[in-house]
């Protein structure tokens, strides 16, 4: 299973900054290995950020983010105590859901 | 069992005789611990065999001054350099400009003769690691001189001519081993050494006196 | 100084990539249009009627000038216009230009910062697409430095 | 009209400012923009949940691991590391004594574990532990012990090796990283002979290697400096890694450490 992503929900005034790292390799389909075979691409498709339950934002991305991925956004009217919640799947199915506490 | 990361009592018990106040061992007892320490630090792979942490005479002496915080002897630097100046061969053919576009492409190579790198790949010339070279290359080390201009500035308005034939010379003597020159250069004896092929040092010589180079525009 | 014919190639070179991420059929037409030469460029802008990307200065990307990897870039997308549906990263040299497509509600700010591999230095686009289907963009070029002892 | 020609005078400012600005400034600039979000968070999470957890053949975990300062300790141990260690009588960096806990404690074999290749299996335990034990001293000073007798020899190695001309290229660490203000390519070259350049540079690893996107400890960073430098392969946790280690670390006594740091 996918290690843990490392999510810190930050608020100020009337908005929270999230700040998300996930453990992923990204694999961008690009590389060759030492056989030169193509590597094949493997990278997180789709992101869901929640905010207590319900969406607030979702991504699609491509091979081309890089490897151990940042994301950074602002929900607005979040505050101390809120739970906000990051889902990551990738092209292979695999997924990984985390959650942290605004603060 | 033979492991150095559980508890050895007696070395421990050695260890403890030796410590404190006493004084440090001599230096040439210092020298032999690191030659020890050497041999059972490292261990051949792929192309990076252990000969190379067998280091020749010149360099012996170069390390001894560097660690000293000194230059080397004078008397012994001259005999350095008169060594290394006999490596230093003429090309076969007589010519000593290759394609500066090759020599670029050199130039830019940080590879080769590490453990990781094919033995029978070509190797690359490292020169952008410490030099400045085109104008267009911004990403350049500065351990070396910028070589932006080389030939344009020592005047090299035809590498043929007679009165550019010194500075030609020179250059290749350089490159092959700049330690016919300076004794304890920083700069890899690239012919000497057999990092880089006769035509691959044609190439970067191109790369620095050709008119037509970048490196000159 | 940027001249009307070098925002037209913007233009153009935002919509073919949007085209190319395949997910906005309204830019495929233009796409291939755009794939013209330079003379008919203006045409081609011509044709795309309502689907022409504009640069905006209402639309922000942030980036490094130089990038000292290639490997982690790290870019921010954002817009101050209304009704955005979606903001995209584009990097035009990458082998698949899109980098990240972020969907946007009202519960969050315009505005995302992730990382990006980039192959070779390269015009790094942010598009702003509203909820009638018009795109606004920002350009910025990011030098991809090679560094290291490149061993 | 007006407009326009404001408009203009904008662009033609931003231009100026951007030929003003030197590679050396924007790529400060890059450095900086990662600062937030350095991935090594991940591997630092990753150790920190080791260290309690129970594992190996023993089934025990690292909460006992004697790190210099005691068994359990893990709070400002990385900054007197490397060190001697009475019950080794080795001398030992944070990554070599953590595979003497891995063996005592929770009986992995540390020989097999210094074998494996960087990164992989139990290797990648230990880096992720040794970041996450650098961490808990971010922001302290170094101030390696040289007390003992073993330490001010190996010290002395150190020395040795630093200046140790070699392999192909004729290279030693010294042709970099013995004088001030020096790059290679783009990237600053520390001083190691001194400070700032010891600390700043023997104080950031562990670090992220965004080029590959890896977690480097420091002994892959020697590793790889010595790679680079056309050695032969250095021993996993060899003497000669460890001499090295003590060299760099005396030599940035009283420097503030930044690991885990991200890096090029």
């Amino acid at each position: 299973m996918a290690d843990p992503m490392r999510i810190r929900a930050q608020a100020a005034g009337d908005k929270a900054t999230i700040r998300v790292l996930m453990s992923h390799e990204m694999e961008s389909g690009q590389r060759k290995d030492g056989t030169g075979k193509t590597i094949p691409a493997w990278h997180i498709q789709d992101v869901t950020a929640t905010l207590n339950g319900k969406t607030v934002m979702t991504a699609e991305w491509g091979p081309a983010v890089s490897k151990n991925p940042f994301l950074q956004f602002t929900i607005k009217g979040a505050k101390a105590g809120d739970k906000v919640g990051i889902t990551w799947k990738d092209n292979k199915g695999d997924t990984r859901s985390d959650e942290a506490t605004v603060t | 069992m033979q492991s150095k990361f559980l508890l050895p009592l007696a070395a421990a018990a050695v260890s403890f005789l030796t410590a404190c106040s006493t004084p440090l061992p001599s230096s040439a007892d210092l020298d032999k611990l690191t030659k020890d320490i050497v041999a059972r630090s490292f261990r051949a792979e792929g192309q990076a065999q252990l000969d190379r942490v067998n280091p020749d005479e010149d360099n012996l002496l170069c390390s001894q001054a560097d660690q000293s915080g000194n230059t080397i002897d004078e008397k012994l630097a001259t005999a350095v350099e008169a060594r290394n100046m006999q490596t230093i061969k003429a090309p076969v053919d007589g010519k000593y400009l290759g394609d500066f576009k090759e020599g670029e492409k050199i130039a830019q190579s940080g590879s080769g003769k590490t453990w990781t790198d094919k033995a029978d790949a070509a190797n690359g010339g490292n020169c952008y690691n410490c030099h400045q070279i085109s104008k267009e290359e911004l990403s350049y080390g500065t351990l070396g001189p910028s070589l932006y201009n080389y030939g344009k500035m020592r005047g090299v308005a035809n590498p043929n001519n007679a009165e550019s034939k010194p500075i030609v010379e020179y250059t290749w003597g350089k490159i092959n081993n700049p330690r016919a020159y300076n004794a304890c250069s920083s700069m890899p004896r690239f012919g000497h050494k057999g990092v880089l092929t006769e035509m691959q040092i044609k190439h970067v010589m191109a790369l620095l006196l050709d008119p037509a180079s970048p490196v000159n525009k | 100084m940027q001249t009307r014919r070098e925002t037209l190639k913007h233009s153009a070179a935002v919509a073919s990539l949007l085209a190319a991420t395949g997910l906005f059929p309204q830019y495929a037409q233009a796409f291939d249009k755009a794939a013209f030469d330079a003379k008919t460029i203006n045409e081609a802008i011509k044709a795309m009627g309502g689907a022409v990307p504009v640069e905006s200065k209402d639309v922000t990307i942030t980036g490094p000038d130089i990038a000292e990897n290639g490997a982690v870039v790290p870019f921010g997308a954002s817009t101050s216009l209304p009704n955005v549906k979606r903001v995209l990263l584009l990097v035009e040299k990458n082998p698949s230009a899109l980098v990240a497509m972020f969907n946007v509600s009202p519960e969050v700010d315009v505005n995302f910062a992730t990382r990006a591999k980039m192959g070779q230095s390269s015009d790094v686009y942010a598009v702003a697409i509203t909820n009638d289907g018009k795109a606004f963009f920002a350009k910025k070029e990011v030098k991809v430095t090679l560094g290291g002892c490149g061993g | 009209m007006k407009k326009i020609a404001l408009a203009v005078g904008l662009v033609g400012l931003s231009a100026i400012a951007f030929a003003q600005k030197s590679s050396t400034d924007s790529i400060a600039e890059y450095r900086q923009m990662l600062q937030d979000g350095n991935p090594a968070d991940l591997f630092e999470a990753k150790g920190e949940g080791l260290w309690t957890q129970k594992r190996g053949p023993k089934n025990a975990s690292l909460e006992k691991c004697d790190l210099g300062k005691g068994p359990g300790v893990f709070k400002g141990v990385w900054v007197e590391l490397p060190r001697y260690f009475a019950d080794t009588g080795r001398v030992q960096d944070l990554e070599s004594r953590l595979l003497t806990c891995m063996q005592e404690l929770q009986g992995f074999d540390a020989q097999e574990i210094a074998k494996t290749p960087f990164g992989r299996g139990e290797q990648s335990n230990v880096t992720a532990l040794a970041t996450w034990i650098a961490a808990e001293s971010k922001g302290m000073k170094l101030n390696l012990p040289q007390d003992h007798m073993e330490e001010r020899k190996m010290y002395e190695v150190g020395k040795r090796l630093f200046f140790m001309r070699g392999g192909s290229h004729d290279f030693a660490c010294a042709t970099c990283h013995s004088q001030d203000d020096k790059r290679i390519r783009l990237q600053d070259l520390p001083n190691i002979t001194k400070n700032p350049g010891a600390g700043n540079g023997f104080g950031a690893w562990p670090a992220y290697r965004v080029s590959n996107g890896q977690m480097w400890g420091a002994q892959l960073r020697l590793n790889d400096c010595y790679r680079q430098q056309r050695f032969p392969y250095p021993i996993f946790g060899s003497d000669a890694t460890i001499a090295l280690g003590v060299y760099m670390g005396v030599n940035g006594k009283g420097g503030a450490t930044v690991a885990p740091a991200i890096k090029r």
